[in-house]
């Protein structure tokens, strides 16, 4: 009984700016599409934890558990901001490790 | 198609070191596929080694023996230039047989 | 200088670097590389880098030798040199492709191909062969061109591996790129090739045993016990960049064949030993 | 089923017993009896399908093994793969008739087991499947008796997983 309301409250705090009338589908397709267009941008820097957790927001939002579905995409977005960070600071820092620079 | 037995033997002061390698996969029947299905098991059972008519080694394999699996054994009374026969028979009843010159 | 950078290295001490020490030559970071190594592992002859982990540790060269009897791969090689052998329909066969009809050339590659502008991998060379007579390419990773690129490498077992950058900007910057790869941390786990290979090896990480940069391409294709069969280079890549939970390029991608670009000039000198077991 | 001991047994006194007998009557030893292709009919079964090593050495050789010095194994301390663990059994032992190997952790300990005819040395070398951390068990037929030998390998890569 408790567990969905539980879930309810965290997907709301978790999703970022909401509309009044919008419901958990627009929620859900507007955390997803960021995730992934976050992880696009990381190019070949992309994490496998990130295109995981986008599949199981992707599924979750099929099977209209959107709360589920958000969750893992405010991961994945979480996830694929880190990747794009490193992907910019490895395009810095990379030749202060290298042999012969 | 090629043999699925490779062999090599070598006689040396009365002494035959025979080493052989064979193509087989050696399922356990414990190993699941990809698609989550077990792998029957899939296994030599026996290979023997025979020099003039007389087996001189017999290995009874269990699914345990590794896939394509490595066999080294030595014996006395061959020479150099005679002829070994390696055989096996796996748990489906398929089989194969090679000879090979001792050098 | 070199010393003291090499220390530093070796802690993974983050080190601002001269803007005035920027672009070294291939050649000279080549150098270097074999330098760092040859401080780190003292004992070890050059030549034997190429056996990777197995000049590192007593117990895992045993177990080697003990493979070397009778190498699992003895199968697959014998079996790629039959197709390679094998005419495609028109007739002609791989060696009509290859310089010296393929053999003995492993050391060659990769090159850079300064008309098409683009690193060429002996496993590419293999499919545009193939494509160019009329033929489908085959799969990347493993199966039969695995085994057509380990025949072609036992044919030229011994030969110094001879990688080279020509005077040409495309070639430097395919090198560079390579290069870039190679010592840029990726994955959730936040490694590099480097982080291992150079700063790691002869160290444990979990069950494995890190090989040193050194020689690492020499052995390919390997035959490891994990797959139970041959695999390319760039299979082994994926594998490492999904280790670190990074996702992996594809096989024979831009990216993948500046990286063995880059890996291989590095060897430049050490034998080719492929194919061999690991595990 | 029952057989399957017994043929075991007979098997670990064959190289004493029936050459024996053979030769004091003038009978072919069954040992030099002309080699036909295996049929695989004396696998035994039942023996291969043990779980434990002392279970396994009595349904082999239907009787226990003591332990000796005289056995020789080479295997690693640290195995770079299960799926592939280089093991060799070497013996000074006299009159060996027969080898047996055993895992003592895999589901069934029985890995392989080799009859030796006379004038074959007592030394086998093969490779071998371990699901993890191990002792590997040789056994060796002796003057019609059990002797064993055993060795810890480690295993971090089990050789049973896909």
């Amino acid at each position: 009984m408790k567990k969905p309301l539980l879930a309810i409250g965290i997907s709301l705090a978790l999703s970022v700016p909401l509309a009044a009338q919008a419901g958990p589908k627009e929620d859900f397709q507007e955390v997803y599409s960021k995730a992934q267009s976050t992880h696009q941008d990381a190019g070949t820097f992309q994490w496998t934890v990130t295109g995981d957790r986008l599949k199981a927001a992707k599924s979750a939002a099929g099977n209209g558990e959107y709360e589920k579905a958000i969750a893992m995409a405010n991961e994945a977005l979480k996830l694929a901001e880190e990747s794009v960070a490193q992907r910019k600071q490895q395009k810095e820092v990379w030749r202060q490790v290298a042999i012969g620079n | 198609m090629a043999s699925s037995i490779r062999v090599r033997a070598v006689e040396n002061n009365g002494v035959t070191a025979l080493k052989a390698l064979v193509r087989h996969p050696m399922d356990s029947g414990f190993v699941k596929d990809s698609a989550g299905n077990v792998i029957p098991a899939h296994f030599i059972k026996v290979l023997t080694i025979s020099h003039n008519g007389k087996n001189v080694f017999v290995a009874n394999w269990g699914p345990a023996v590794s896939k394509d699996p490595f066999l080294e054994c030595r014996f006395k009374g061959a020479k150099k230039g005679d002829e070994l026969t390696i055989s096996w028979i796996d748990n489906e009843g398929a089989s194969d047989s090679t000879t090979a010159t001792i050098a | 200088m070199l010393k003291a950078k090499v220390i530093l290295v070796a802690l993974g001490a983050a080190l601002a670097v001269p803007q005035a020490l920027a672009g070294a030559t291939p050649e000279e970071d080549r150098k270097e590389t074999v330098e760092y190594f040859k401080q780190m592992f003292p004992d070890v002859p050059f030549e034997e880098f190429v056996n990777g982990q197995y000049a590192l540790n007593d117990d895992r060269r045993k177990q080697w030798e003990s493979m070397q009897d009778f190498p699992p791969y003895e199968f697959a090689v014998a079996e790629g040199q039959e197709m390679f052998e094998t005419p495609f329909a028109n007739g002609k066969t791989y060696a009509s492709c290859f310089e010296n009809g393929g053999i003995g050339i492993r050391q060659n590659y990769p090159y850079f191909d300064t008309e098409k502008n683009e690193v060429i991998t002996l496993e590419l060379a293999i499919n545009r062969c193939r494509e160019s007579n009329g033929e489908e390419p085959l799969k990347w990773k493993k199966g039969a061109i695995a085994s057509i690129s380990a025949y072609m490498a036992s044919t030229s077992q011994g030969k110094p591996i001879n990688i080279k950058v020509p005077d040409d900007p495309d070639a430097l910057a395919a090198y560079q790129d390579g290069k870039e790869f190679y010592y840029s941390r990726r994955g959730q786990l936040n490694f590099s090739c480097a982080s291992c290979h150079v700063q790691n090896p002869g160290k444990w990480i979990r069950a494995d045993f890190l090989s040193p940069t050194l020689g690492q391409p020499s052995n390919f294709p390997v035959h490891r016990s994990k797959w139970g069969e041959l695999g390319t280079l760039h299979r082994r890549f994926a594998g490492c960049n999904n280790n670190v939970r990074a996702d992996p390029l594809p096989a024979q991608s831009e990216e993948y064949r500046n990286l063995e670009y880059f890996l291989t000039y590095m060897s430049n000198g050490l034998p080719v030993v492929g194919p061999a077991t690991r595990p | 089923m029952t057989d399957q001991r017994r043929r075991g047994f007979l098997k670990g006194m064959l190289g004493v017993g029936v050459a024996g007998f053979a030769l004091g009557s003038g009978i072919v030893p069954l040992r030099v009896e002309a080699a036909t292709a295996p049929d695989g009919s004396d696998w035994p079964e039942k023996a291969f399908k043990t779980p434990g090593v002392d279970e396994t050495i009595a349904e082999l050789y239907g009787m226990e093994a003591n332990e000796s010095d005289q056995i020789t194994m080479d295997l690693p301390t640290i195995a770079q793969n299960g799926a592939v663990v280089p093991v060799s059994v070497e013996t000074t032992l006299p009159n060996v008739t027969g080898i047996a190997l055993l895992v003592a952790k895999n589901p069934n300990a029985l890995a392989a087991y080799f009859d030796i005819p006379e004038g074959t040395l007592p030394f086998v070398s093969n490779r071998l499947k371990m699901a993890e951390t191990t002792d590997v068990v040789a056994v060796v037929i002796s003057d019609g008796k059990a002797y064993k030998a055993t060795q810890n390998v480690k295993v971090t890569v089990g050789g049973c997983g896909g």
